[in-house]
């Protein structure tokens, strides 16, 4: 059987972040789709849209400013999978902050994960009628260790970012509070990317892909402790300390389950909700029609796949493994 | 035979073809033109003709050395070489250096070795030549050393059968026996005489010695103080070949009082 | 090396703005060459332009940013300052270092050990930890920039001093010198080309550890500017913000060839002639009652 | 090497003769003293960190990190395969970053008009961060070996480029005056004199190189990797698990220690005529071989 | 007075007080004794006088100088200077090198004053004295000239400024005029002599001029070729102070040719 290559550019390297590469790996399910995953973690300062466009990447993982970027820059990409529906962008703060909500950090240091979580401080700022000069921000890193001292030693009232920036703080044992505001957290989801030159050319390949991972993503609603020894044995520095593995996965699980009916299902209403504060703050230019860069057409074959065969593989593996 | 200003005899009639170095009012400054090292130096130096040049200090001796070598650029004048405008360094001739600038990292055969590492790999007979010229000059036992573990005299002497190693047939030396003792001086004097006239070697030799410089000498070119100029060249009418014993000669040491009386009235 | 053309003044002067001439057409026909392949190559569709925009883009990204919105100068002002301030304390820690260490035996053997320690740490994986002592701000900026360009300052400092000449070396114990003489006098002078050398390249090294440690956190300065853009993929400012790094490193080193060609004037000749002129003069200055007169220092006779 | 001894005739006088037999008994050993102070140092840390006076999520303890290494190489064992791709990146970027460095010097050293107009370009490549053209190579040569390998090149060919050009461009100026005389080319030039007189420089800056091409591979895979210690450094960080981190900085930093240290050794070899002890032996091994090659 | 073995003469009978440099058997080795520089020297100096030391290249008349020097420490036997072991460089021992060793970023009067330097703040005095010295080497021009602008010989005469700005009461010098001509080094033989009777130095000059050593000297230590030993020491009877005259007179003459003699023999 021919095995396709498909590159897929994303942050991190095999983590228990992204379960569902290494449960999918492990039961098989990208070789039955005759699909090979080259992950090519990266961090850069070129835009992965630009990978994609010079088919170095075939599939790129972009969070949602990075998406409408990319669209308003005139990129020609489509999302065809919304990867994390849950990982909301957000305010945190340490749990025995006094601060409660957004309006109380008027003329405190605020903390930015990175420089493009400005947008969602000033988007969060906005409820509350401020704007971002009303608070002095400060880029605090994405660094584990910076982000955890900026926490703990408080040096900042609160931190933009998104939920996944502070999962290790909390598997950590350090609690936290989110002051989100409530029509700020239903953000557009972390979602994968493809060209729009190259749809037909990847259509095949692309759809194998996205139902291995739908299907394994799936695995953790029935069977959580396997996919704790699955990303055990692909990825054990992170389970050097059990109890921060599970508390990691655990956190991740709820993040990469879609929360849409169908796996990955793609949420325009939610695309277009968000455009007008965007446009308010600046971090976007107009707004955009989400149909010119959604692309649902993968949808369904990525989901064409039956939650019983899933359950039964999951148990020959456990039989296998244990 | 061109005229030479300055009274600088021409030396015997020769051929025009037989000059090997001819030198027309040749002049260097330094700095911009604000040290004159050498002014309108004309001379001719025949074929296999033995040449010793003398001159009080900082006269311009190593600086008519180092033109002649094409190293430095002349300022004026016209200097030619086997009829060739010098124009940078060329083939036929070596140079004998004032400091004996030894490479550190070499053995002292591997330094003589080294000008014939330059033209080409060296052969067993360039090899044994040059442990051969080491023995000469009286280095036997140290072969195998490396310059900073010899004394200043034997680095001089690595010189010097570094020079002679190269096999030129024009030879410059500035003052190559300086730091050596009249012993080992003379015996060395002696060999250059007899190696320069085997290979038939055109030779310019700077040394402070006057009787040396008359020794080994066909003529003697006496130079005068800052501004440097060719003030005479002395003819040495001595026949060849020359032992030693010629120093004792009254013809000889009035050659001497002559060559220091010009030094002295300069 | 000594050999300088020398020809009539005149000569000389109309030769230096002839060579002058011709570098630097062919310095700006290179150039031109360079640039009109990039475009080329881009027009031709070879490169995609979120990876590399086409140097008209660049052009106008500058234009836009140094003309127009001009908020690149407080950003290039800062990584600027923070480079300048890291390689000062780096120099001065290298520098410090290098001279004990070679002034005392003991404390080179035990101490260089724990500098090549810090040198072979990356750097890079030392920025979080730096962040955490010094700080969100400049301190910690300064910090990794210091950090990272002592290193290659304290080896060439250290090469360079101990590398003095054995003749003069027994020259200056003769004279009853002691260490910090010596130290001053011979192995200072001595080792000022290769302790240049490693400062130019100190010079550079901070800016990246500034640059780097931006990239890894910062609020404001270069860095963050080009990540800035580049997230909102303006890939022309990004890269013209990326150019102006360059800029500065340009900047930067050639200051540090400045001062390489002024200090080590013993090695370049025309720079000899007009020092010995000027010492002439202070010596005179100094030295009222005294006749000297000197051959070098009369350049302007002709 | 250099900067590590002082000169030969300096050596002959033993002027520290009289220092006192009390810091070389054996007790003072220098091994011993190295260990003492280095147990000190480690001492320090642990209480500091036991004490809370350090955040261990900052700098963990050095119990902490022991223990970590020892699962990481012992009992878990995942280092070695990215402490291989690492070693072996940072060994072929240094090769090359140190023949591209040494090389465009020979170039630029020979030949002034190169030299002139080559230069700017140099330094403005040497200028800009690689942190930000890194993706850019990456772009050119894709996410496999060969953008890493050049990525670790062009962080670590700076430092021999520039002490090479400066080796060069101060050689001793009567020796060079002896070679223009034999006519000698510029690459002999080059070769005899130039290469040997610079070594003790260049050697500097190939040990400057190999310290940066650790970080440039750090580098490299922090910008795009699956394997290496890059990565294993930031599955770490990511998960904040800093005593695994650390064991994986302090075996990077030790292999950076052995590797300097190695480069030292080797360059004191090299440069045998700055150390009279040395000297001999390789006078008496030429000899040998002279003898051995071409008789008496 | 000690007696000294191998026929080494110690010089006239002088109160032990007044030997300055004394040395018994002092030996030399290099290169963990493969090469004896040295062997077996005993001498003894007395205060203010002038000794030459000559010999063949080679024999050790550097590593002597060095030795007394302090700069490198002998094998044997026991050397003292002022009645004290000799363990290091120490104060009143001026020494003028072989080679030149000028400072490259110096200019020549620069050079000149580092020993000054050396011991406290130049005053207007020193600096005066420095360009004095300048002078009287006849580098009047050149006294703002960097090393490298001068000829060899200017090289040399700038390091004997240097030396003689020391003011140290023992002088060594190493073939001071080795690149000189008759007449500069004939000057500078006569100041030498002037300075060094104004301050009552005592000397050890080392050359390979026999003429010029029994000129200067109240002694001539003669030395043999490898490995170096003391050979004889040569009383020279002249009077002081000598005109160059004296080197046209019989006697000198004979002197020469004796001492030439026990070079020759050994
Ligand atoms: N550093 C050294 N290492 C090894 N051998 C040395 C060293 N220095 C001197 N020698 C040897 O010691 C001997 C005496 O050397 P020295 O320099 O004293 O001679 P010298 O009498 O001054 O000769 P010259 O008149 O040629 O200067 C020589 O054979 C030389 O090879
Ligand atoms: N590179 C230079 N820059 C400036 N002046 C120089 C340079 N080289 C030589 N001179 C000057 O040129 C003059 C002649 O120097 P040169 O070396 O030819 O003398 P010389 O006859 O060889 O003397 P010596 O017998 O002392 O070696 C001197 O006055 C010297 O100061
Ligand atoms: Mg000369
Ligand atoms: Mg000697």
């Amino acid at each position: 059987q021919d095995v396709t290559t498909v590159n897929v550019i994303m942050p991190l390297p095999r983590s228990a972040h992204f379960y569902p590469l290494i449960v999918g790996e492990a039961l098989g399910y990208f070789e039955d789709e005759g699909v090979e995953v080259n992950l090519l973690p990266s961090s850069t300062t070129i835009p992965y849209v630009a990978f994609v466009q010079n088919q170095q990447a075939d599939l790129a993982m972009l969070d949602p400013s990075e998406t409408f970027a990319a669209v308003s820059a005139g990129a020609d990409v489509k999302v065809v999978y919304e990867v994390m529906q849950n990982a909301p962008e957000g305010i945190a703060v340490s749990a025995d902050s006094p601060v409660a909500n957004v309006s109380e950090l008027k003329g405190t240091t605020v903390g930015l994960v990175s420089d493009r979580d400005r947008n969602t401080l000033g988007i969060a700022l906005g409820t509350a009628d401020l704007t971002i000069d009303d608070v002095t921000t400060v880029v605090v890193g994405e660094a584990g260790p910076t982000l955890a001292n900026a926490f703990k030693t408080q040096s900042v009232s609160a931190i933009a970012g998104a939920v996944p920036d502070w999962l290790a703080l909390q598997a950590n044992g350090m609690q936290i509070k989110m002051i989100t505001p409530e029509e700020v957290s239903q953000t557009p989801a972390n979602s994968f990317v493809i060209s729009a030159s190259r749809i037909d050319e990847l259509r095949e390949p692309i759809q194998g892909f996205l139902r291995a991972w739908s299907k394994a993503m799936h695995v953790a609603e029935i069977d959580p402790d396997a996919v704790a020894e699955m990303s055990k044995a692909a990825v054990p520095e992170e389970w050097e300390n059990e109890e921060f593995g599970r508390q990691f996965l655990d956190a991740s699980i709820p993040m990469n389950v879609s929360s849409t009916e169908r796996a990955g299902d793609l949420q325009p209403e939610i695309w277009s909700a968000i455009q007008p504060r965007m446009v308010a703050v600046g971090a976007l230019q107009a707004e955009v029609d989400p149909a010119t860069f959604l692309d649902n057409s993968f949808i369904e074959f990525a989901n064409d796949w039956d939650a019983e065969t899933v359950k039964a593989d999951v148990k020959a593996w456990k039989d296998a493994n244990q | 035979m061109t005229a030479l200003p300055r009274k600088v005899e021409a030396g015997t009639a020769t051929d025009v073809a037989d000059i090997v170095i001819a030198g027309g009012g040749v002049g260097k400054t330094f700095g911009g033109g604000a040290v004159v090292a050498l002014e309108d130096a004309s001379f001719n130096i025949p074929k296999g003709s033995f040449v010793s040049l003398v001159g009080p200090s900082g006269c311009g001796k190593s600086t008519l050395l180092r033109l002649i070598a094409g190293l430095i650029e002349r300022s004026s004048g016209s200097l030619t070489v086997h009829g060739r405008e010098v124009s940078g360094p060329h083939a036929d001739v070596g140079m004998m250096f004032q400091r004996a600038t030894l490479l550190d990292w070499r053995t002292a055969v591997e330094n003589v070795l080294l000008p014939t590492e330059i033209h080409r790999k060296p052969t067993a007979e360039d090899r044994s030549r040059a442990v051969e010229l080491l023995k000469m000059v009286g280095l036997k036992d140290f072969v195998f050393s490396f310059p900073s573990q010899l004394s200043g005299g034997m680095q001089q002497r690595v010189a010097l059968a570094r020079l002679l190693q190269t096999g030129a047939d024009i030879l410059l030396l500035d003052e190559p026996f300086g730091a050596l003792d009249e012993f080992t001086r003379e015996r060395l004097n002696l060999e250059l005489m007899r190696i320069v006239a085997e290979v038939g070697a055109t030779t310019l030799f700077v040394t402070h010695n006057i009787g040396e410089a008359i020794f080994l000498a066909d003529k003697v070119m006496v130079m005068t103080p800052r501004p440097g100029r060719l003030a005479r060249m002395v003819d040495v009418p001595f026949a060849r070949p020359r032992r030693p014993e010629l120093q004792q000669t009254p013809e000889f040491n009035a050659l001497v009082a002559e060559v220091r009386d010009i030094l002295g009235t300069h | 090396m000594s050999t300088v053309q020398q020809t009539g003044a005149t000569d000389q002067a109309t030769f230096r703005l002839f060579s002058i001439a011709t570098t630097l057409l062919l310095h700006l026909s290179i150039f031109a060459a360079l640039i009109a392949m990039w475009e080329g190559v881009i027009a031709a569709g070879l490169v995609n332009e979120f990876l590399l925009p086409r140097p008209s883009r660049i052009a106008a990204a500058i234009g836009k940013l140094y003309l127009f919105d001009r908020t690149i100068y407080w950003h290039f002002a800062i990584t600027m300052y923070e480079a300048v301030a890291g390689f000062a304390i780096g120099a001065a820690v290298g520098i410090a270092l290098a001279v004990s260490s070679a002034l005392n035996d003991t404390f080179r053997r035990y101490v260089a050990p724990y500098a090549i320690v810090l040198n072979v740490t990356p750097g890079l994986a030392l920025t979080p930890i730096v962040i955490a002592w010094f700080g969100f701000g400049w301190g910690s900026k300064i910090a990794l920039a210091a950090i990272i360009s002592f290193f290659p300052i304290f080896v060439n400092t250290l090469a360079g001093l101990t590398q003095s000449d054995a003749d003069r070396l027994e020259m200056f114990r003769s004279l009853g010198a002691s260490r910090f003489q010596i130290f001053w006098k011979l192995r200072i002078p001595d080792a000022l080309p290769v302790a240049l050398a490693g400062l130019k390249i100190g010079m550079t090294t901070a800016l990246i550890g500034a640059v780097v440690a931006e990239f890894a956190q910062a609020t404001e300065g270069v860095g963050v500017l080009m990540q800035r853009y580049s997230f909102s993929l303006d890939m022309a400012a990004a890269i013209a913000t990326l150019l102006s790094m360059s800029l500065m490193g340009l900047i930067l080193f050639s200051i540090m060839e400045l001062v390489d060609d002024r200090v080590v004037f013993w090695r370049r000749d025309a720079r000899m002639a007009v020092i010995s002129r000027k010492r002439a003069a202070a010596f005179a200055r100094e030295n009222p009652g005294l006749q000297t007169n000197n051959k070098h220092n009369a350049g302007g006779r002709q | 090497m250099v900067v590590l001894t002082s000169s030969t005739r300096e050596q002959d006088h033993g002027t520290r003769r009289g220092a006192g037999s009390f810091f070389h008994a054996a007790a003072f050993h220098p091994i011993v003293r190295h260990f003492a102070i280095f147990a000190v140092l480690i001492g320090a840390w642990e209480i500091g960190a036991r004490t809370g006076t350090i955040d261990p999520l900052v700098l963990p303890a050095p119990s902490a990190i022991a223990e970590a290494m020892w699962r990481l190489f012992v009992t878990q064992r995942n280092i070695w395969w990215h402490l291989l791709v690492t070693i072996g990146e940072v060994l072929a970027g240094f090769t090359a970053g140190s023949i591209l460095g040494i090389g465009l010097a020979i170039v630029v050293g020979l030949n002034p008009m190169v030299r002139k107009l080559l230069k700017p370009y140099v330094i403005v490549l040497e200028a800009t961060p690689r942190i930000a053209i890194g993706p850019l190579i990456i772009a050119a040569l894709g996410f496999g070996w060969s953008s890493k390998i050049t990525i670790v090149m062009l962080v670590c060919f700076f430092a021999p480029f520039i002490n090479t050009l400066s080796g060069m461009l101060s050689v001793n100026e009567g020796a060079y005056e002896l070679f223009r005389s034999l006519r000698a080319n510029k690459w002999q030039i080059f070769t005899k004199l130039m290469l040997l007189d610079a070594m003790p420089v260049i050697m500097a800056g190939l040990r400057l190189a190999m310290a940066s091409a650790l970080s440039g591979a750090l580098v490299a895979e922090f910008i795009s990797a699956s394997e290496g210690m890059g990565v294993l450094l930031k599955r770490y960080t990511a998960s904040l698990n800093m005593a695994s981190a650390f064991g994986c900085l302090l075996t990077l930093t030790a292999l950076g220690f052995a590797i300097y240290r190695t480069m030292e050794a080797v360059g004191n070899r090299i440069v045998f005529w700055r150390h009279a002890p040395q000297m001999d032996a390789v006078s008496r091994r030429r000899q040998a071989q002279w003898q051995r090659n071409w008789g008496a």
